[in-house]
């Protein structure tokens, strides 16, 4: 399953997705959007997709971690627009026979979807709005 | 040749604009596409050695000959996830 | 959260059980019982747990992956009893500001809940039903 | 002394209990307690090495000594998760 929405991510859907009975593990990674950001407070957050490019690239990161791990399913949806605070704009999972795989896979999934994957978020403050450069937050996040 | 250019996020708002068709002298280079953009745009002049460019919803170097018609998105980094 | 339940693992519960409006990312890891085991089919499971104790040490896990990593919330919840394949016995969320360190403190959670809480898995195949000796499974799991 | 001994899991097949009191000359160590075990329950002997015992929900080494009343749990190999 891999997706860009623009309405609530349902998580129980994707688990749903990634089951598999001869998994022995799911790991799912959940992004949500932080109340501040650099040490300012953060009102809300917008994110804008290359829809179609996005889920090239999504689908082409499912497939190379399924060519470098052992494992059953994996899911992508970003969600875009604005996303209140809290609330999930990424969900990954993935499930594998065993464990291990599936955090490497799941991890390797948001790492390259940060650095490959063609979608912005805007982070809106008190006193002004700015689109996010992820390389100034590589340190961080 | 004509092309279709895409901007996105921080590049779009100095365009003023979502996309728009471009002529460009045949043999063009996604790099010399970026030079005739800063030309018409002074304001991406600072994300110049910043964008990527995507043909055809690939990413290409910037010695990448262009084609008549190919989809163009000029790509800030990104920040999803 | 801490908790050893003998119902099905509410999943959604566990998820607003770690939500933290100053938490970037929330790593989950969900093991599910597997349909075959050393390649034999099986079954069904069930857990038996030395509940006073286990939930002790669950306790002392949390404890210590919030000493390690800069986390804000854990949660451990293990199912006893009869799991049917493809359900949940454990489910674990980690709550982070930063992605890294949610993904790792769940996979130490994971990791040390297998060897130190007294949690036992029996598995029933066509022919017979054992311990597992999670021993054996340490090159496996 | 008395202490309250819990099986689990293998241990409790064997032993074909859950619970039960049992009496130590004072002094006992986790060691003793095992061997005394073993006697009473021969299946444990193949046991024993792999067993872990926990008092009062922590575990103890071998040469713990052992107080009156006790918790005393024999722990085989775990396998949670």
């Amino acid at each position: 399953m891999i997706e860009i929405v623009s309405e609530k991510i349902d998580i129980t859907k994707i688990l749903q997705s990634v089951e598999d009975n001869s998994a022995g593990g799911i790991d799912m990674f959940i992004g949500t959007t932080r109340d501040n950001s650099k040490g300012k407070s953060v009102l809300r957050l917008e994110y804008e997709a290359y829809i179609p490019m996005a889920l090239k690239k999504m689908n082409e990161i499912a497939g190379e971690a399924k060519t470098r791990w052992n494992i059953k399913k994996i899911s992508l949806v970003h969600r875009i627009g604005k996303v209140e605070i809290g609330e999930a704009s990424i969900v990954i999972a993935v499930s594998s026979p065993h464990r291990k795989e599936a955090f490497e896979a799941c991890r390797y999934a948001i790492d390259t979807l940060k650095k490959i994957v063609p979608i912005w978020k805007k982070e809106f403050f008190e006193d002004g709005e700015v689109w996010v450069d992820a390389r100034e937050e590589k340190i961080l996040s | 040749m004509n092309i279709n250019i895409k901007f996105f996020a921080a590049a779009k708002e100095v365009a003023g604009k979502e996309e728009m068709q471009f002529s460009l002298p045949s043999s063009s280079t996604a790099s010399s596409l970026l030079d005739l953009l800063v030309e018409q745009f002074p304001g991406l002049q600072e994300w110049k050695q910043y964008v990527r460019v995507a043909v055809n919803q690939e990413y290409v170097s910037l010695d990448y000959a262009l084609n008549e018609n190919d989809e163009v998105a000029i790509i800030p980094p990104v920040s999803g996830g």
